[in-house]
């Protein structure tokens, strides 16, 4: 029988989609109860949404708030990665999905699309 | 946050030169003063001595250096009140003969190095070795 | 054959990349105060960054976890946001001193005003980390940088007293008119200018990049072990260069101009010449090298893509990051502070910084559940012990010493 | 509910009695349904005096080097494992045992 525990083992580790790129961290861990009323982890929760609160303080306050605002649509749900699409943990968490199906970071996107993108070569691995 | 501010204003007070309130403080700073200025006087000279194993534009940039520190260690310390006492004003005297000597000695030595005026230097670097060698006994002697 | 001729370009590359504008001043400063009374320093800051770069590389080929990854995964999110500020900051304040110290560089080569040179670097920077292969860009500066070694043949040919040398370095104490406090002020800045974090940052990075797996452990192992004691070898020539031809003369040094001195005052127009390939290949290196590590760090903190190994957009904020960083150095040294003093100071906030970066390594060193059965041997750990208790004592002593001297005067 | 919903809050046992705050949560790995890797259900809190460095993994597998052991077990002492059938109840500020 293999235990896993969360705190050490899984939150804040790097998340690796099905090409090894690196898409985000484990920001934190959702749980649901289950049928018998024990709880099971059902989903990695990813960005400011979910590092917020743990971030606590005024910062973390700040952090959510703002996320919350300029999220597509607001609201306090982070981004998620179903704990179905994990298909291995080690040093890092892989996932079976790219990042692109995975979406759960919007703001490199946005990145990329109006700024580092626009820039001649930016198409040219080093 | 706080700590940091604290840090960066204690940082910047000690940056500053206020007036030297006693006539040993003002000894410390003035043999101070006369170290800071002969390393940068020697800087020029060695160069100078060595003219001919440097490429011009190093020569230059040395020399440019050395000019502006030493411009600026002698204005820091004219900047500093003496206190009222004919010791301190001695002191004052002594220390500006040998740094607008040296001042001008090193401005001469750049002119010269801009001309590629090799004897001329060699003879200017050659008499400041008196200011350097004033500059010297005068931090040996007050340094306390 | 080629194994070969990989491992003999990792040293190189680790011998020329050693030194960078730190230590270049801080070795020449020394050396022409406390001549070689501080070399114990210098030692053990090599001893010190062999033992926790070594570290850092094992974990990256085992793990494929460069170090800020595991940052803020033993640390948690807020003590490792802290870490993250604190270790940016003093990353990029040495970042803004090799952007001033190219600058500086390429003055001595050519009597522009070094300010003028500030916007052709950033440019130069930039394209290079934009557009060059990592493993060229990290073996053409460093082997470029091996160039310092005129250092090492000035100090010959200056036939110098070497008995007098060796003395000053066996049998260290303070020189008369300095006290203890400056003495040990300048000795942590010549610790903290060997272990300067970005090196391990960096280096851990660089495997990831490269792609390093259990095999190559022993081509880091012998980067580190042969590549940067004697890039230390490089750091003791510099300072005993400004001690045999600086100190007798009461010159302290303050420019770069002063540090190359000894090599023409030896060797001339020719060996000076590579001096200053030297350094603008030892500073343009470790631009390089501090502004990627602005990246790897807040990247790994963030969990984003980063790297070399993909191309910019796929790494959009990565770069976007390093960009950033690169307008603020090279702000920094527009303002036309001293350069120099940028570069002191940074010295003495690597060496406060330093348990931040090299605790956690340790611990990571360490873990069974990540290294399995490549954790530190007993050796490893003892040492490692010991120079944490170094670290934290020298991190804690590092800005009383600086008030109380006067940052060293 | 989070993770982070439960790390860090204090537990009570029956009689109101505080024995330490949640550092950890551990689960049991089983195979699921269609999970490529597998169900983590949740099976006890690790709670301990103290939070501060638990994440070293001192309390756990980590063993080296002696030093940073040494100062971690004085700090900690033994964390308890409590199962999670003993959770009577849990809120913001607490998690209350049977």
């Amino acid at each position: 029988m293999t235990t896993v525990d969360i705190h050490l083992q899984l939150l804040d580790r790097q998340v690796l989609d099905r090409n090894g790129l690196l898409v985000c961290k484990v920001d934190d861990i959702e749980l649901h109860e289950g049928p018998d009323g024990v709880p099971f982890v059902t989903a990695i929760l990813v960005g400011p949404r979910a590092s917020g609160p743990r971030l606590g303080g005024r910062l973390g306050r700040w952090l959510t708030a703002l996320a919350w605002r300029l999220a597509e649509p607001p609201g306090d749900a982070p981004p998620r990665i179903p704990f179905g699409r994990v298909t291995a943990v080690h040093s890092a968490v892989d996932v079976d999905r790219t990042r692109a199906e995975l979406a759960v970071d919007p703001l490199e996107g946005w990145v990329e699309r109006h700024v580092i993108g626009r820039l001649p070569g930016s198409g040219h691995a080093g | 946050m706080r700590w940091l501010a604290a840090v960066v204003v204690v940082l910047a007070l000690a940056g500053c030169v206020g007036p030297a309130p006693t006539t040993d403080q003002y000894q410390g700073k003035a043999a101070h003063t006369a170290a800071d200025a002969l390393a940068q006087l020697e800087t020029a000279r060695l160069a100078v001595e060595h003219a001919g194993r440097l490429p011009a534009t190093y020569l230059e940039t040395v020399l440019v250096d050395a000019e502006e520190a030493f411009d600026s260690i002698e204005n820091t310390f004219d900047s500093i009140e003496p206190p009222d006492d004919p010791m301190a004003d001695r002191l004052r005297s002594d220390l500006d003969t040998l740094l607008s000597d040296g001042s001008d000695g090193i401005a001469e030595l750049r002119i010269q190095a801009r001309r590629s005026d090799t004897a001329a230097m060699a003879s200017t670097a050659h008499d400041l070795g008196e200011t350097a060698a004033g500059l010297d006994r005068f931090h040996q002697e007050h340094d306390t | 054959m080629k194994r070969v001729f990989g491992v003999a370009l990792g040293i190189l590359t680790a011998i020329g990349g050693f030194v960078d504008i730190g230590d270049l001043v801080a070795n020449s400063l020394v050396g022409a105060r406390f001549g070689l009374a501080l070399a114990w320093a210098t030692v053990l800051g090599v001893i010190g960054i062999c033992l926790f770069a070594e570290m850092s590389g094992r974990v990256a080929a085992v793990s494929g976890r460069a170090t800020f990854d595991l940052v803020r995964e033993r640390l948690g999110p807020r003590v490792g946001l802290a870490n993250l500020a604190a270790s940016l900051l003093v990353t990029l304040l040495t970042f803004s001193a090799e952007v001033g110290g190219i600058a500086l560089a390429l003055e001595l080569a050519s009597s522009v005003n070094y300010l003028l040179w500030v916007p052709v670097a950033g440019l130069a920077l930039w394209l290079v980390i934009w557009r060059v292969k990592f493993s060229v860009l990290e073996n053409v500066a460093g082997v470029l940088g091996l160039a310092l070694v005129v250092f090492g043949v000035a100090l010959w040919q200056l036939h110098p007293d070497w008995s007098q040398l060796v003395q000053q370095a066996v049998s260290p104490r303070n020189p008369p008119g300095e006290g203890l406090p400056t003495y040990f002020y300048y000795a942590i800045a010549l610790f903290g200018a060997a272990m300067t974090p970005y090196e391990v940052f960096f280096f851990s990075s660089g495997g990831v990049e490269e792609r390093w797996s259990a095999k190559d452990i022993v081509t880091s192992r012998m980067n580190v072990f042969v590549g940067f004691p004697l890039g230390g070898l490089l750091s003791l020539a510099i300072a005993a260069c400004a001690a045999v031809v600086l100190m007798p003369r009461q010159i302290t040094v303050d420019t770069l101009g002063q540090v190359g001195l000894p090599v023409a005052v030896a060797l001339g127009k020719l060996g000076l010449a590579f001096a200053i390939l030297g350094f603008v290949a030892a500073t343009f290196g470790a631009a390089l090298e501090t502004g990627l590590s602005c990246g790897y760090s807040v990247a790994q903190y963030f969990g984003w893509q980063w790297g070399k190994y993909v191309r910019p957009r796929d790494a959009a904020r990565f770069q976007l990051v390093v960009l950033v960083c690169l307008v603020v150095a090279a702000g920094t040294v527009l303002t036309t502070i001293d350069p120099i003093t940028v570069t002191e100071y940074s010295l003495v906030f690597s060496a406060v910084a330093l348990p931040l970066t090299y605790l956690p390594i340790l611990v990571i060193a360490n873990d069974p559940d990540y290294m399995g059965a490549r954790v530190n041997g007993r050796v490893a750990n003892l040492l490692g012990t010991v120079f944490l208790v170094i670290i934290l004592v020298a991190s804690l002593a590092a800005i009383p010493l600086m008030l109380a001297t006067r940052a060293g005067q | 509910m989070r993770a982070s919903d439960l790390l860090g809050r204090p537990v009570l046992d029956a009689t109101g009695r505080r024995i330490g705050l949640v550092t950890d949560l551990r689960c049991v790995k089983e195979a699921g349904p269609d999970a490529a890797w597998g169900v983590l259900r949740l099976e006890s809190l690790v709670v301990d005096e103290r939070q501060i460095g638990s994440r070293l993994g001192y309390d756990r597998h980590q063993r080296s080097p002696a030093l940073l052991r040494g100062i971690m077990r004085r700090l900690h002492g033994r964390s308890t494992v409590v199962p999670w059938s003993r959770v009577a109840g849990w809120s913001r500020d607490e998690v209350r045992l049977r």
